[in-house]
């Protein structure tokens, strides 16, 4: 008995014919990022392996392997980044804990100071605590002389020593470690943690053996991108490491670009960190395992928030302690040299009037940078989402690797990396040199390892089947992830946009091999003024650039575009 | 071969004011380049001066780069570094120009014979203290003062391998009478190391050491200027003298302009400008130095020849008595 | 006392109460079942006797002492409970085996007890085989055992239960089902059991609450609920029921449309004008024939018949238009349109309050 | 040519075959009900035809189009199917509105018109009140139930059920059936209904497969499935079976232990030693006196007694330790010691390959 349905709208029986866009997508990323990430590694690769002439040669890596003042630096360098990767998570996740499961008054402030306090380029933070804890004219050790009546020249703190640049770098990536676990900690679904209480496990062992385990992937790669920042960074080590008298391998390859140059001996230096990072992944992936990170469906939305009672103090202390040493103090210590001049008394404006008036390129550098810094932000996201879910979700055979390409360029020191890539833009056929895209380009190349690693981090906390449940209805991959995966990713999506609004901003390295009069950027301005001894302005600079990213950081949380903000589950 | 001597003739300036732009690569500092420029553009209507301004090495690398690329944005170039300009005539990069002013008043030691570049700017690496802690009595008044054991521990110093001023000091010094033995001795006196040769005036400033063993000269006019309690010292043993050359490139976009600009940087305005405003030495006879800094003609100076210069050597001996 | 008191619990989501004044005592050892239809607050009321959301009023004691009330609750942790959620809440990152060990770790088992305690309980979960495999690694149902097995295995004072074998089948079910009264009456929990299988709560509780919109419509034993509901909603909700709406027509019958006279053997009898009776599906006897009685019987045509295995079920029109099931012994099969028989034995007819 | 294909299919997961060689053939417009004990790969099998896994060998054809195999399959979006998910996989981020409404705006429909067809499946699933919640808000069955609007909302040409049902109440379950019934048959959807409860199997489905550790053990209509299992498996798995070993005592009689030999009248008569036959429970007649008959009787004690309402459970242990299930009317109530007669009616005996 075949009944015929003539009222079956035909709009309903077949979904629009629709491309899957997913797989060209991916093969347009895998050809982005092999221009971004391969090109100018290819390019470092060639260097250390061919001498002046063109000729093939290894003795740039029999140099790696001999000359011991180049081993060691490597070896201090190791162990400096592991330092900050611990320090860092020693800071970030109790302080990600106290902000995002407990009722720690003024928490949200707390947030958004973090997120904006990681604005502050390395090396202006390296400057602000010398002024703060050099040994002899820090204003830490200064006022502890008063205080205690020691002697001159004996120093409570000594910022040049390795403890100290290791300190003076987490200051600066600890927010990396911070952002990923809070946002990790936002999505776990409270149902878990009611399922330990009430098998009798307090607060603290259920923070231990159930939340923490699960934003371990989070944790991970935060300490990764720390720890590879800091075996990357160069303006910290610049300033402390050498009167702390020693190398790490980013000074060291800094010195084989003076006079008489050895490029190919800094590529080929550089070229153990690129192992370095693989090995890295690798035990990530391995310390992570078969073990699952998603739970579907978990009811009831709101996280648990545990009470602080009587440890209140105690968390605010904490937050002040750690706000105080990464924001406060080295902002203090900014404004002052701002507002002050040396050998006058009193306060002054005048730094001031020479930033906004009488500096010429103040103006365009600020342009340049706010525009760099938002169409990084945007186009960097975009792309290291789509890297992270084709990675995460493996819809197209053969797309583990572009984790590794995302990540490679964390590797690769920015002075490094900013010569790669002069080198591949500067053709007569390809000229980008001379314009903003070749900052834009220098931009995602560097930014993509964080915004990657944070997006990826939090793909382990979405379960696939939330994607399957769109698919089926008809939606290609692409529209998935647009309205449902990337909804569901909010805070990580935003906290990545920052991300790379913040990085961009502040990055030196290879900026300043790249950046012409036309092109100048704030954190360039700067770090000239520097070489001038010009603190005054460096400072005015450097509070107007926390200023600015503070407002846009708190701008880009209050963005609607994803999503309501009304989301139970999510917060 | 140098060619003739030339002057901003009319023809010269309406030539450049039809090019309408040059483009200098300067390691000067930001503010009295910056100067340098608008009093350009202030005489000769129409030119803009583009400053491209960064440190020495950069500068060099960048050079190094572009031209490595056949980029040639440069139009004229000026570093501190007296030996990059050996490479870049080694090169063949650079265009013979001989302004007037070079002509008439630059010893032969201060310009390049075949007329390619010449010492633009010249500062000195001296030793300076703190007054306010270091009493005028007590202060060190040459280098083997410095060896004196009271000073373990209390001064800084720039280092050779990131900094060609005192790269160029270094050598200078070594090869003077004072010799390497000076150096090793002064390895072991406890000694904080920066990197730029700018750094170690600041950190007196700050009082973070009440000596420096060496750094710029013109930062510590300046600091003192500005009211810091420092002063320079001109060691009896001489103090090196470190030269920065400018030159003009042969492929520059705008080479009228580059001649223009390039002659009106040895002008005693110019000059008299860079010694102002950025406590420079200049070689031009005619430029009055401020009151209060001791004239070029009263310090013994030490030169050194770049092309002598073993960067390597220099780097390796001084990582072997400093540790770093 | 009872063991576990609830005292005119309240709870409100966003200004709508979803559990209204709800009191109830359960006597230690004892086995409840929770019963009500879907988004009735159950599991709202499981989550006030953990202790994981707060009562807006009311307050809950344990062995007397007062451990929720508003603005002063006990830690779930304290409270020597165990449960099963109804979405499972396992930790994706921990094995099976480790999943379930956890409780026992936490109470200081030592390894070898641990591991013997765990074992024993996954085999009895039938999940031996799998103690090594990751939740994500599993199926729907053997997640849900995995959750039983959890909560199950650290032998807690209180047990709660929502929904714990809503994803088995009807073997496994039934064997679980035991396996949970078995551990109950060794080792004398108090349980709290939230399901929405009728035949479930039948077999397992010693008492069954009957909840509905937030409120407790009747609390009895099984018997009890099933022969005597007190509300409509009761005797609708427990078992299929018919529900036949008439007059008084003198002290035990009610008229009812059609020319249908039921008598009644039980109910709460009334003067007022309106009456309902309840008929349970299964007791409704159909028959081509007409049967040998004066009253309760009604002439009707078969509209659906549904076979099911053990049993039909049929749906029968009367001739105004009112429905009447019936559920038959397999073997009578009459297919719809012909005219059948209903008896409604007045032994089986209740008349109902309201 | 059948609508839906499977032929051969295969997935292993980490080594170990899920699904082993299955092959099925739905035809247009069937519902098909696939049983099966938990974690027997049901699950898989539904996510193989959304195409959300691809098979290790095997292919699945739909209206004769190959959309599944080894590295060549269709996007599940463009397979014009849709799912209900055994987790619900709600999109928290959306209210229970726009998860309804998704699928539809993806086909582009106006806004009015989704509004109204969203708007009549939630009020279908009772869910209109709670249109603007979020799926955070909601009870387990709550959740449920907008997990079937969503999928049902769409209209799809195939429809994948995974336990749709396993949350809600028996009347909510019924009427849901019931609505999942009439959808199907209105607009003709090919539906693949997992399901662990048998009742619901039988009343629903046009087929029935019964599964087993990855392999289909029977494929019949309901009543082919209840009554002529072929296997022991299906035997048990489909409504309680009472399994009784023996050895073959003539062409169509087999002789079990306790002195009871039983004339089988349907199955599958071998000449075979050994012998197995089974019985239904509701088909054992248990009284307390010898009953009329020759064979297919045995004397027992009642072991225990549930009472479920509408019958009884009895469990009555045999002089060998044996034991018989039997369920009779709830009227029947003998404490459990007693000794009772069971009778086995021939014609409920069916003797079993294997
Ligand atoms: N990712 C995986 N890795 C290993 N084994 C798996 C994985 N997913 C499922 N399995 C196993 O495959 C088998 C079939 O799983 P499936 O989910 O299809 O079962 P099911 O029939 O739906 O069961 P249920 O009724 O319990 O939901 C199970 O034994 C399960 O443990
Ligand atoms: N967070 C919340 N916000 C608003 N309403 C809620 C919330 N959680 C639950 N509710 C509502 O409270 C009512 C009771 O929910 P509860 O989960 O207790 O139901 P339940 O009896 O367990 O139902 P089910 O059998 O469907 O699981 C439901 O109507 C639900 O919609
Ligand atoms: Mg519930
Ligand atoms: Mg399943």
């Amino acid at each position: 008995m075949s009944v015929a349905l003539p009222d079956a709208p035909v709009a309903l029986a077949r979904p629009h014919f629709r491309i899957d866009l997913l797989r060209p997508a991916a093969y347009v990323l895998a050809a982005v990022l092999v221009v971004l990430v391969v090109l100018p590694l290819a390019w470092l690769a060639y260097y250390s392996i061919v001498d002046k002439d063109g000729q093939f040669t290894l003795a740039n890596f029999a140099t790696l392997l001999t000359d011991k003042p180049l081993r060691k630096s490597f070896g201090i360098a190791v162990a400096m980044a592991l330092g900050v990767g611990a320090l860092s998570c020693a800071i970030a996740a109790p302080l990600a804990w106290l902000v995002a499961r407990t009722d720690l008054p003024g928490r949200r402030l707390v947030r958004a100071l973090v997120t904006a306090s990681f604005v502050t380029p390395p090396f202006l933070g390296a400057i602000a605590w010398e002024i703060l804890a050099a040994p002899n004219s820090g204003l830490l050790n200064v006022f502890w002389r008063q205080l205690t009546g020691a002697q001159p020249y004996d120093a409570l703190v000594n910022i040049y020593s390795f403890g100290g640049l290791v300190f003076a770098i987490a200051c600066y990536t600890f927010p990396y470690v911070f952002t990923l676990v809070a946002n990790g900690l936002d999505r776990v679904p409270s149902d878990l943690e009611d399922a330990s209480s009430i098998l009798g496990a307090r607060g603290w062992t259920t923070l231990r053996r159930v939340t923490l385990p699960l934003v371990l992937p989070a944790l991970l790669a935060g300490a990764m991108i720390a720890v590879l920042q800091a075996l990357t960074m160069f303006g910290s080590p610049a300033i402390l490491a050498l009167p702390a008298g020693f190398h790490v391998i980013t000074t060291k390859i800094w010195s084989l670009f003076q006079y008489p140059p050895k490029p190919g001996l800094a590529a080929a230096a550089s070229l153990p960190l690129l192992l370095i990072t693989v090995l890295l992944l690798q035990g990530k992936s391995w310390v992570l395992g078969r073990k699952g990170y998603t739970v579907l469906g978990g009811k009831s939305g709101e996280p648990r928030v545990t009470r602080l009672g009587r440890w209140t103090p105690v968390g605010i202390a904490f937050a002040l302690l750690v706000l105080s040493l990464t924001v406060l103090l080295p902002y203090a210590a900014l404004a002052k040299a701002a507002l002050t001049r040396n050998g006058v008394d009193g306060l002054t404006l005048h730094h001031f009037r020479f930033v906004f008036f009488e500096f010429s390129a103040t103006r365009l550098a600020m342009w340049n940078t706010f525009l760099l810094g938002i169409s990084t932000a945007t186009i960097g996201t975009g792309l290291a989402l789509l890297a992270a879910y084709l990675v995460s979700r493996r819809p197209v055979a053969g797309t583990a690797w572009i984790g590794m390409l995302a990540t490679a360029p964390v590797a690769i020191p920015g002075i490094v990396l900013g010569v790669g890539l002069f080198l591949t833009y500067s053709h007569p056929q390809l000229m980008l040199y001379g314009t903003l895209w070749i900052l834009l380009i220098a931009f995602l190349t560097i930014e993509m390892p964080a915004g990657y690693q944070q997006l990826s981090a939090a793909f382990h906390g979405i379960h696939p089947e939330l994607e399957e449940a769109s698919r089926i209805l008809g939606a290609s991959r692409l529209k998935t992830l647009r309205l449902v995966t990337a909804p569901l990713l909010r805070t990580s999506v935003i906290a990545t946009w920052c991300f790379v609004f913040i990085g961009t901003i502040r990055e030196l390295s290879a900026t300043i091999l790249l950046t012409t009069a036309n092109t100048k950027l704030v954190s360039v301005i700067i770090y000239d003024l520097n070489e001038s001894g010009d603190m005054g302005a460096i400072s005015v600079l450097g509070i107007m650039l926390l200023v600015v990213s503070f407002a846009v950081v708190v701008l880009a949380n209050r963005m609607p575009l994803l999503g309501g903000p009304r989301l139970p589950a999510l917060r | 071969q140098a060619p003739a001597p030339y002057d901003a003739t009319p023809q010269l300036v309406a030539a450049a004011q039809k090019e309408g732009k040059v483009v200098w690569y300067s390691a000067t500092d930001v503010q009295v380049a910056e100067k340098l420029a608008r009093a350009f553009e202030a005489k000769y209507p129409g030119i803009k001066v583009q400053v491209e301004r960064s440190g020495a090495e950069r500068i060099f690398q960048r050079v190094n780069q572009e031209y490595g690329s056949k980029i040639y944005n440069a139009d004229v170039v000026e570093t501190s570094d007296a030996v990059h300009f050996l490479h870049f005539k080694k090169q063949g990069w650079l265009q013979p120009a001989v302004p007037s002013d070079v002509a008439k008043f630059w010893g032969k030691d201060y310009k390049d014979p075949d007329g390619q570049f010449a010492a633009y700017r010249a500062h000195l690496s001296v030793i300076a203290y703190n007054t306010k802690l270091v009493p005028k009595e007590q202060a060190p008044k040459s280098h083997a003062d410095l060896l004196d054991p009271k000073w373990a521990g209390k001064m800084v110093k720039a280092h050779p391998g990131y900094s060609g001023t005192i790269m160029t000091g270094t050598q200078a010094l070594s090869q003077s009478p004072l010799g390497w033995k000076y150096f090793e001795q002064l390895g072991k006196q406890k000694i904080m190391q920066v990197q730029s040769s700018t750094e170690p005036p600041k950190k007196l400033a700050a009082g973070e050491r009440p000596v420096m063993a060496d750094g710029n000269e013109y930062n510590v006019f300046l600091l003192r200027e500005s009211g810091v309690p420092i002063e320079p010292v001109y060691a009896p043993e001489g103090t090196p003298l470190v030269i920065g050359n400018a030159a003009i490139l042969k492929n520059a976009a705008h080479p009228e302009a580059a001649r223009l600009f390039y002659h009106f940087m040895f002008t005693k305005e110019a000059q008299q400008l860079n010694s102002d405003v950025g406590g420079l030495r200049s070689f031009h006879p005619e430029v009055k130095e401020k009151a209060g800094r001791v004239p070029l003609s009263q310090i013994k100076l030490l030169n050194s020849d770049p092309s002598k210069l073993e960067a390597e050597t220099i780097k390796k001996k001084y990582e072997e008595y400093f540790g770093t | 006392m009872a063991f576990l008191e609830l005292n005119g619990l309240s709870k409100r989501y966003a200004g709508a109460a979803v559990v209204k004044d709800l009191s109830l005592a359960v006597e230690k050892g004892q086995l409840v079942c929770l019963l009500g239809p879907s988004g009735c607050g159950k599991t709202t009321t499981l989550r006030l006797i953990a202790g994981f959301i707060e009562p807006d009023a009311g307050e809950i004691r344990v062995g007397g002492r007062r451990i929720s009330a508003p603005g002063a609750s006990e830690a779930p942790e304290r409270r020597n409970m165990s449960m099963i959620f109804q979405s499972y809440a396992l930790w994706p990152h921990m094995t099976v085996f480790d999943n379930v060990a956890y409780g026992l770790k936490l109470r200081g088992l030592s390894r070898s007890e641990a591991q013997q305690r765990a074992d024993t309980i996954l085999a009895a979960t039938k999940l031996a085989q799998l103690a090594q495999r990751y939740p994500g690694e599993l199926s729907g149902g053997q997640q849900q055992r995995v959750s039983l097995a959890r909560a199950l295995v650290v032998e807690p004072e209180t047990l709660l239960l929502d929904e714990p074998l809503s994803n088995l089948d009807a073997n496994l079910r039934e064997e679980m089902r035991f396996e949970i009264r078995r551990l109950h009456d060794k080792y004398r929990y108090t349980t709290v059991y939230v399901t929405h299988d009728q035949a479930e709560a039948m077999t397992t509780a010693d008492l069954i609450v009957v909840m509905n919109e937030g409120v407790i419509e009747q609390t009895g034993s099984p018997e009890e609920i099933y022969q005597r509901p007190r509300t409509e909603f009761v005797a609708r909700f427990i078992g299929g029921t018919n529900l036949l709406r008439g007059r008084w027509d003198g002290a035990d019958a009610v008229a009812c449309a059609n020319g249908l006279v039921l008598r009644c053997g039980s109910g709460e009898f009334e003067t007022g004008d309106a009456a309902a009776v309840s008929v349970r599906h299964h007791d409704v006897r159909l028959s081509r024939g007409r049967p040998e009685a004066e009253t309760n019987i009604v002439q009707g045509s078969v509209a659906r018949q549904i076979y099911l295995g053990s049993h039909r079920d049929y749906l029968v029109s009367l001739p105004d238009g009112e429905t009447v099931r019936a559920v038959t012994p397999a073997g009578l099969s009459i297919p719809p349109g012909e005219s059948v028989w209903l008896h409604l034995p007045p032994e089986h007819c209740r008349a109902l309050a309201h």
